[in-house]
């Protein structure tokens, strides 16, 4: 049985990370698109879990807190605003939010 | 002495402002007379200093004001009458008053009469200026000026258009020549200091010989141009468009002269390069010879005598050039004399026969006009050199310098183109007034001249006769500042023979042509005759395809070529490199500007994108460091 | 196991956070009034917030002042740090924003400006944008940063129009991103050091003379990357023409200004130890980011056709060109960056402002977007103050003395010649050169040109009312007699500059 | 009021200006007038303060303006500056009295008076920043005249005047900064003072770049070729007014900068690049001589003849010696007073036929003798007939020239010659021949305004000509201090040896001169 350590943790993340980044390009609707960014936000949660256990310092838990608080908030905001745009349009695919341009 | 040097310098301005005043208004008499009398008192002027000056008196030196003065340059307005000046002084106004006061008469119906005073004296006094100054920039002033006023006299009838291409061609022309004059002037002022004769000329023998040829080369560039010299000379045929007292006053008294003058003031110079002045007499000679044989067959009256002033000049120029300036300032006046009179009796032709000027289409003129005939008769007499006119004296010393100093070529060419000048002065003589009144073909009733204007003629007919008399008195009076050499030929032999076998040579000539053309059935050559179609005769009447090879070669390249650097240089190269630029700039702007689609999807790839980049970068950089060491040794064995 | 902490009053030195909590404080007074009582009149919040904002002004005075007494402050378990540079980037932030909140009593009736939780959401974000500048701990300035940017959001979206919710949502959504960026950079500086405090991170960095400078270059990489978008450096800008073009002028002018000058004071703190401690890669890429970001925003900005999107592109631009001070890094050049700015506030405040009191209602049929360049064809003739003024602002803008921006430039590129960065310099000029063009164009139509037909010039200043005009007018007199406040404003800059370190 | 006067100088019209918003739109040009000529007037009385004997700077004052950063509001005027500035004060006088726009009078007015405020300070200015401040300025006012009241292409030619020049302007102002910084280097305060400047030495390759630096600012505003093409477009397009300003005073900017930064600051570097520079004049003197010969357009013509002699002008300035730098200086005043004076007389013809184009014209002359005598006269000082003020400065700045090379000055030289060919085509064209077409038959003679103008302008050319000593010395003076600091400055041998040392005066150029003999 193999320890986990730190760098699994960190390798978990960024894989993550790097799921996130690929759905933050790939997908087209907006709220896939939400789920992609909080998905980027919490890998990094994980790193600074690991890291924070890792030096005994709470520094770490302390940031992944905020960064969960926020990532809340944003889903808030994010979510606010795509219901209006649904509400205005009837749909939340990225391709109709192109008419500023140049 | 100083009130009439101003006097003499500044009432022909005086004259030409008062006519100025007038000068868009219609003719008013006074605008003519005016002038006229100032000149007159500016000719009374120069016969008073002219008469100090005889009398031993020290020239005639002032400073008017300071025109330039910046770091050492200083130039003041300074005149100066001594020998030399005063005798240019003395043809200048001579010949101007009589002109003035013949133009009243021959300007009579001219819309345009005052304009033409105000020019006139204008140019006298540029005239006086050019001869007066005591330095090289002051002549210059007057050099520009005579140019400027010849330039609006030949183009006077501004509505003919080979009036004012002739005005521009000779203005153009001129400022060829003119930067020579003024590149030499340049020279004369970083090598001596200063630009006044004096102090100039006595510095000169000081500086090295292949600066003075310089000197001399340049100044003698503005003489050429000046003096219409060979290859500047096709501007003086042309600006016989002018009205012709302006011919025999600019074209063939005074102005052309000033490059004679030019050298004869700068004797100190070209004294030192005698090569320069052998260039000088050979350029003369060769004018001398090239002038008169494109006058023998030339069928515009006015033409011919202008071809002779060329000739004549060339005869002015071997005599400076070969030092003897004394001979060269004789000639010079003399020739005003005498050229000024054949000038304002061809002017009398020309409104007889209403400005017809084809001498083939006048004839028996004589009996229509006496004086003119008599005058233009005398006149021709003394252009050849008849004893005991004045161009015996002049003309034949000019032969004897150049036998004197052993150049037999140019006096062999010169001896040539006495003959030639004897031969074309009387064939238009005598087709102008002898033979069958041919000119009644054309429904023309000739009038002689208004008397007043003969009148004023008649001191050019006396000079023109007696002239040679001054000879004496004029070289001990000259000498006083120029190289007083004494040209005789040694055995009186010698000298009989050559002045018995010149008088035999040209009357000679003269009787040729009287033979050839006072004879009945003379006709207006249409072309079709013999004569005409030989290449020589093409040759000479094309005047040797000069001007052609200037229209073709120079003029025409040098309109397509600005049009080429116009159109194709400065619009499609240097100004269409600039708006290229911006043109790229805006293009690149235009072309990438998709980048921004709007595309929310885009800008994400794009922000990705971006990281990724930057996350390479700092990949790549940081092995480069990590592994710098290696990499140095594999560059180094790589041998970079 | 933890110590139990013992926190003294004093040693907290709670006076470090009274500029944020008057904000944040006027905020709540502003939602507690709307509870108590509905629908009064947008005045009343705006004078209300002017008034909290003036005292937050003051604060930051009497700081100013401590500064100037007993140098850099620390607070609050030495999370805050208030240092010159918060101060003087507060000083801006507070300022805009005071000249920004009056532009809200404009003539026509906008949607956002009936609800009191716009003033309450745009102080939040001030909050938001002071905590961001005035703290080094990583951590306090995510706070900062997220509060701002999603009360901004959120703002953008309340002008109600189909393009602001666009704006808002592509706004959010990079933000998102960028703030996800930002987290990992975080990590990997906390992973490298084990702190998030950028002096202890310089400090440990140091310490073991940047041993993992792959690593550290990693973190750098999402740092830049979240800051890049931030301060619209290229690639990361392509959502500020969006935003700027969705959302209300006035709206879009803050947007240039405020949270531009947090943004550069945290990439102050965290990339010019990393400059100084020779961290070369970043130079080249700094060096790299400044030169794209300027010329490739003026070409763009060259071919719009609507003026707000090119004072959006121009504002990019702006931002990239001030981006070389922090390239460069001497005193004098993060001096000439708080110049530029304050210089900057005042005269693109004041063009959003001439646009944002043009701004129409309806389109007539010849406009193709609110502030097409076609609507101002020959507006000097029909009015002729509101040309001038904007043409002045236009001129500032370019760069032409003795206007207020000139003076920022001025100062910038000599920063550049004094440090040796020559082609910089000579890049910096000629941009300054082709972002002629556009701002001239505008003069061009202005001036040059003739109306349209039926056009009588009041739509220049339809949306005018006092406020806004005296908005307009200090602006104005901002950017004309500039060079008569220039002198005290570099002193007073390059001493706080200078005394924090920088 | 002496001690003030340069600052009432700079400011009197834009304050003017500004009041003139209030002007009834009738008034405004009597308001004009007025005003400049009390503009006029000023400058003439700083003339008669002004100390001849002087060499140095005169009526300085001093105020600091960003004294952190060493900028400071310094003015002052020598015998360089002085008669620019007057110059520039009478052809804003005269340009408005002779104003025939009738379109938005008001605002051209009021732009003039502004445009008037920065060329009296560009020269006045001794502070580089006080200069570049003005030099950038005086743009604003150009652009919207070109702009507003121009031709078809004025819009296209007012932006391409304003970029051009900007762009150039902004390279020298990284070259100012640079100097700045070199001062400050050299003795730890920083300073934009231009008489602090002087007394930097700098080694000879910081010279060489800052003088390409400037160099590109000056040359563009100049414009030397291949910079020049914004010009035919600015003069073709622009009203009269705007031509006249443009060449008679705005071009003189460059030239004047040349002598007032780059010779002093930069002596070794003006010796290094006299020939590159000389070679670029004498292209501007020949080939846009051919150019403007083979234009259709008077105002052409005239434009590009303006390149022309500001070759010329170049050229003199490069001489790096007295006479040619004088003449230089002096043909800035002479060219500004001849081609404003042929713009005006250009501007007389397009009033009255609404057209440029010579071949709409030919025998003008006869119909408008008193116009074609005026455009004679000018057109004859533009060729550089002596006795006209043009003479003079081609004339020295042509003998200065020649110190430094033969073959140089002798090519140069056939301007005179491709002067006279354009000009005399020209004329020619317009005024000789025959009248042919209908309208031209009828054409009023010039009018009692346009005289106004053109008889002191008339007067000036030749009174100047003939006595050009009252400008001519104090001109000598200032430019001897200038070369004599050169020459003390100069630490190559090149440099020392093209530039004269004037305290032990001509006797050094003679010895040498005979050594190289």
């Amino acid at each position: 049985m193999m320890e986990i350590g730190l760098n699994h943790y960190l390798i978990l993340s960024i894989i993550l990370f790097t799921i996130g980044l690929i759905g933050v390009m790939r997908r087209k609707n907006l709220l896939l698109l939400f789920f992609a960014t909080e998905i980027l936000l919490n890998s990094v949660n994980i790193a600074f879990a690991a890291i924070s256990h890792f030096y005994g310092d709470l520094t770490g838990q302390m940031f992944a807190f905020f960064v969960i608080a926020i990532a809340a908030s944003e889903v808030a905001v994010g979510l606010g605003l795509l219901i209006v745009w649904h509400k205005r349009h009837g749909t939340i695919d990225l391709d109709t939010m192109s008419t500023m341009r140049g | 002495m100083e009130l009439y040097l101003y006097l003499a310098l500044f009432a022909p301005l005086a004259g030409s402002l008062f006519a100025a005043l007038f000068g868009a208004s219609p003719k008013i008499m006074i605008a003519g007379i005016i002038p006229s009398a100032l000149l007159f008192a500016s000719f009374v002027s120069s016969t008073i200093l002219l008469v100090y000056i005889l009398s031993g008196g020290a020239p005639v030196h002032v400073e008017m004001m300071t025109w330039m003065a910046t770091g050492n340059l200083y130039i003041p307005f300074g005149f100066v009458v001594d020998q030399v000046s005063v005798t240019m002084m003395m043809v200048v106004t001579v010949v101007s008053t009589i002109v003035h006061i013949y133009s009243i008469g021959y300007m009579d119906h001219d819309k345009a009469f005052n304009r033409f005073f105000a020019w006139l004296s204008a140019f006298v006094f540029s005239m006086m200026v050019l001869v007066m100054s005591d330095n090289f920039a002051g002549l210059f002033i007057g050099w520009e000026g005579v140019g400027l006023c010849s330039w609006a006299l030949i183009g006077f009838w501004y509505h003919k258009e080979s009036a004012t291409w002739a005005a521009n061609e000779a203005f153009i022309m001129n400022r060829i020549a003119d930067l020579g004059m003024l590149i030499g002037i340049f020279l004369v002022y970083w090598n001596t200091g200063t630009l006044q004769y004096e102090q100039a000329f006595a510095v000169m023998p000081a500086l090295g010989t292949d600066i003075l040829t310089l000197m001399g080369i340049f100044l003698f560039i503005g003489a050429m141009g000046k003096s219409a010299q060979f290859p500047l000379h096709t501007w003086l045929a042309d600006a016989m468009e002018g009205p012709t007292p302006v011919s025999a006053l600019i074209h063939a008294a005074t102005m052309v002269t000033a490059g004679v003058y030019l050298v004869v003031r700068a004797n100190p110079l070209f004294d030192l390069i005698p090569h320069v002045g052998l260039f000088i007499a050979s350029l003369g000679a060769f004018v001398a010879l090239f002038a008169a044989s494109m006058a023998l067959v030339n069928r515009d009256m006015k033409r011919i005598i202008a071809y002779s002033t060329l000739s004549q000049l060339g005869y002015m120029f071997v005599a400076a050039g070969l030092g003897a300036y004394w001979v060269a300032l004789f000639h010079l006046m003399a020739h005003a004399f005498f050229k000024a009179l054949l000038f304002l009796g061809a002017g009398n032709v020309m409104h007889a026969m209403h400005n017809e000027l084809d001498p083939f289409k006048m004839g028996g003129l004589k009996k229509a006009m006496k004086w003119t005939f008599i005058m233009m008769t005398v006149a021709s007499v003394a252009l050849a050199g008849i004893y005991p006119l004045a161009g015996f004296f002049s003309k034949d010393l000019i032969l004897e310098v150049a036998m004197i100093e052993h150049h037999y070529i140019i006096y062999s060419v010169l001896l040539f183109t006495a003959g030639l000048t004897a031969f074309y002065s009387f064939r238009l003589v005598a087709l102008i007034f002898h033979g069958e009144e041919r000119y009644k073909l054309f429904g023309v009733h000739p009038h002689e001249a208004y008397k007043f204007m003969l009148i004023a003629m008649a001191p050019l007919l006396i000079l023109a006769v007696i002239a040679g008399s001054f000879k004496m008195t004029y070289f001990e009076m000259v000498t006083a500042v120029l190289p007083a050499t004494e040209y005789h030929v040694h055995s009186a032999v010698a000298y009989w023979i050559m002045t018995i076998g010149t008088q035999l040579f040209v009357i000679a000539a003269i009787a040729f042509a009287y033979k050839k053309y006072v004879r009945s059935g003379i006709t207006v050559p249409d072309g079709t005759s013999k004569m005409e179609n030989r290449l020589c005769y093409k040759i000479l009447s094309n005047q040797y395809y000069i001007p052609y090879i200037y229209e073709e070669y120079l003029v025409k390249p040098y309109r397509e070529l600005s049009t080429i650097f116009w159109k194709q240089i400065d619009m499609k190269v240097v100004d269409a490199t600039v708006d290229g630029i911006a043109g790229i700039i805006y293009g690149t702007g235009e072309k990438t500007r998709d980048m921004q689609s709007g595309n929310l999807s885009t800008m994400l790839k794009w922000m990705v994108a971006g990281t990724v980049g930057l996350l390479s970068l700092a990949v790549v950089f940081g092995l480069a460091v990590r592994y710098s060491v290696e990499i140095k040794a594999i560059l180094s064995g790589l041998g970079v | 196991m933890l110590a139990p902490v013992n926190v003294s009053l004093e040693s907290l030195n709670l006076m470090t956070l009274a500029p944020m909590l008057i904000p944040i404080i006027g905020a709540l007074v502003i939602l507690v009034i709307d509870m108590l009582k509905g629908g009064l009149d947008k005045s009343l919040y705006v004078v209300l917030s002017l008034l909290f904002l003036i005292m937050d002004f003051f604060t930051i005075v009497d700081a100013s002042s401590i500064f100037m007494k007993d140098g850099t402050l620390m607070g609050v378990f030495d999370v805050m740090l208030i240092d010159g540079l918060a101060i003087l980037s507060q000083f801006i932030i507070v300022g805009a924003s005071i000249l920004f909140i009056p532009l809200a009593l404009s003539h026509k009736r906008f949607h956002e400006f009936s609800y009191p939780e716009f003033f309450a959401l745009f102080l939040f974000m001030i909050g938001g944008f002071q905590f961001m500048v005035a703290t080094d701990n990583l951590i306090l300035v995510f706070v900062g940063l997220e509060t701002s940017s999603l009360a901004l959001y959120t703002l953008i979206a309340m002008h109600n129009r189909d393009k602001s919710f666009e704006a808002a949502v592509k706004y959010f959504t990079m933000g998102a991103l960028a703030a996800g960026f930002y987290s990992f950079g975080a990590m990997v500086f906390y992973a490298l050091t084990g702190s998030v405090e950028i002096s202890k991170i310089a400090a440990v960095l140091a310490a073991n003379a940047y041993a993992d400078l792959a690593y550290v270059l990693i973190g750098v990489v999402f740092m830049l990357a979240a800051f890049a978008f931030k301060l619209s450096l290229v690639p990361f800008h392509t959502w500020a023409p969006d935003v700027y073009e969705g959302s209300s002028a006035a709206m879009a002018g803050y947007m240039s200004i405020v949270p531009k000058i947090a943004a550069f004071v945290v990439a102050m703190r965290l990339f010019e130890f990393l400059i100084h401690s020779g961290v070369v890669w970043l130079e080249i890429v700094l060096y790299i980011f400044v030169i794209v970001t300027m010329t490739a925003a003026n070409i763009w900005a060259l071919v719009q056709t609507d003026v707000k999107r090119m004072l959006a592109y121009s504002s990019v631009s702006h931002a990239g060109f001030v981006m070389a001070a922090i390239l460069i890094g001497t005193t004098q050049s993060n001096s000439a960056l708080f110049l530029y700015w304050i210089l900057f506030s005042f005269t693109n405040l004041g063009s959003f402002s001439m646009l944002w009191i043009s701004r129409q209602k309806h389109l007539p049929a010849y406009q193709s977007s609110d502030h097409s360049y076609d609507k101002f064809a020959g507006m000097i003739k029909t009015a002729p103050i509101a040309a001038t003024i904007m043409g002045l602002f236009m001129l500032s803008l370019a760069g032409i003395p003795p206007f207020a921006l000139f003076w920022g430039k001025l100062y910038l590129i000599s920063s550049a010649v004094t440090s040796g960065y020559t082609v910089l310099a000579l890049i910096m000029a000629l941009n300054s050169a082709i972002a002629g063009y556009y701002y001239v164009k505008l003069i061009v139509y202005m001036f040059m040109k003739e109306p349209i037909v039926g056009n009588n010039g009041h739509m220049y200043v339809a949306n005018a009312t006092k406020p806004l005009r005296t908005i307009i007018g200090i602006a104005a007199i901002g950017t004309i007699f500039a060079f008569l406040a220039i002198n005290p404003l570099l002193e007073f800059v390059t001493s706080f500059v200078y005394n924090s370190g920088y | 009021m002496l001690d003030h006067i340069l600052s009432i100088l700079i400011f009197f019209p834009a304050i003017a200006g500004v009041f003139g918003f209030m002007i009834q739109k009738e008034s405004v040009r009597s308001y004009g007038v007025a005003v400049a000529t009390v503009e006029f007037v000023l400058s003439l009385w700083l003339w008669f303060a002004f100390d001849a004997n002087v060499s140095g700077m005169q009526f300085m004052e001093q105020l600091p303006l960003v004294p952190a950063f060493g900028i400071n509001y310094i003015l002052g005027v020598d015998g360089i500056s002085l008669f620019i500035i007057i110059l520039a004060a009478f052809f804003t006088m005269i340009g408005i009295a002779s104003l025939t726009e009738t379109k938005d009078v008001k605002n051209m007015i009021i732009s003039l008076l502004f445009l008037q405020m920065t060329m009296v300070g560009v020269f006045a200015a001794l502070d580089a920043i006080v200069f570049y401040i003005f030099w950038e300025l005086s743009l604003v006012p150009m652009l919207y005249i070109i702009g507003a009241w121009g031709g078809p292409l004025r819009i296209y030619a007012s932006v391409k005047f304003f970029l051009y020049t900007f762009a150039g302007s902004l390279v020298m102002l990284v070259g100012m900064l640079f100097m700045a910084y070199f001062y400050y280097q050299a003795t730890g305060v920083w300073s934009f003072a231009i008489l602090e400047w002087y007394r930097l030495i700098l080694p000879e390759n910081f010279q060489l770049w800052l003088f390409a630096a400037f160099f590109v600012g000056f040359a563009i505003k100049v414009p030397m070729f291949p910079f020049h093409t914004w010009l035919p477009y600015a003069h073709g397009q622009a009203p009269t007014i705007g031509s006249v300003i443009l060449a008679a005073i705005l071009l003189k900017m460059g030239t004047y900068a040349f002598i007032r930064f780059s010779l002093p600051m930069f002596p070794d570097a003006s010796a290094f690049f006299m020939f590159p520079i000389a070679i670029l004049a004498i292209i501007m003197i020949i080939y846009t001589a051919m150019v403007a010969y083979a234009q259709e357009d008077i105002k052409q013509v005239v434009a590009y003849s303006s390149v022309s002699h500001m070759g010329i002008i170049i050229l003199g300035t490069f001489a790096l010696n007295v006479e040619g730098i004088s003449g230089s200086i002096f043909l800035m005043i002479a060219h500004g007073v001849v081609s404003g004076a042929l713009f005006l007389l250009v501007g007389v013809i397009y009033d009255r036929r609404h057209t440029k184009m010579m071949n709409q014209f030919g025998g003008l002359a006869s119909v408008m003798p008193r116009y074609a005598t005026i455009f004679g006269l000018m057109l004859m000082a533009s060729v550089g007939m002596p006795l006209t003020i043009n003479f003079v400065g081609e004339f020295l700045s042509l003998l200065g020239f020649y110190q430094q090379s033969h073959v140089l000055t002798i090519l140069a030289g056939t301007a005179i010659i491709v002067g006279a060919i354009y000009m005399l085509a020209a004329y020619k064209k317009m005024f000789f021949g025959t009248v042919t077409i209908e309208e031209n038959r009828n054409l009023p003679d010039v009018n009692k305004r346009e005289l106004l103008a053109l008889i002191p302008l008339s007067i000036i050319t030749v009174w100047l000509g003939v006595y050009p000593n009252p400008v001519l010395a104090p001109i000598n003076k200032s430019v001897e201090s200038i070369v004599q600091l050169m020459h003390d400055k100069s630490i190559t041998e090149e440099a020392k040896s093209r530039i004269p040392n004037l305290i032990q005066g001509i006797e050094i150029t003679r010895t040498s001169k005979e050594e190289a003999n």
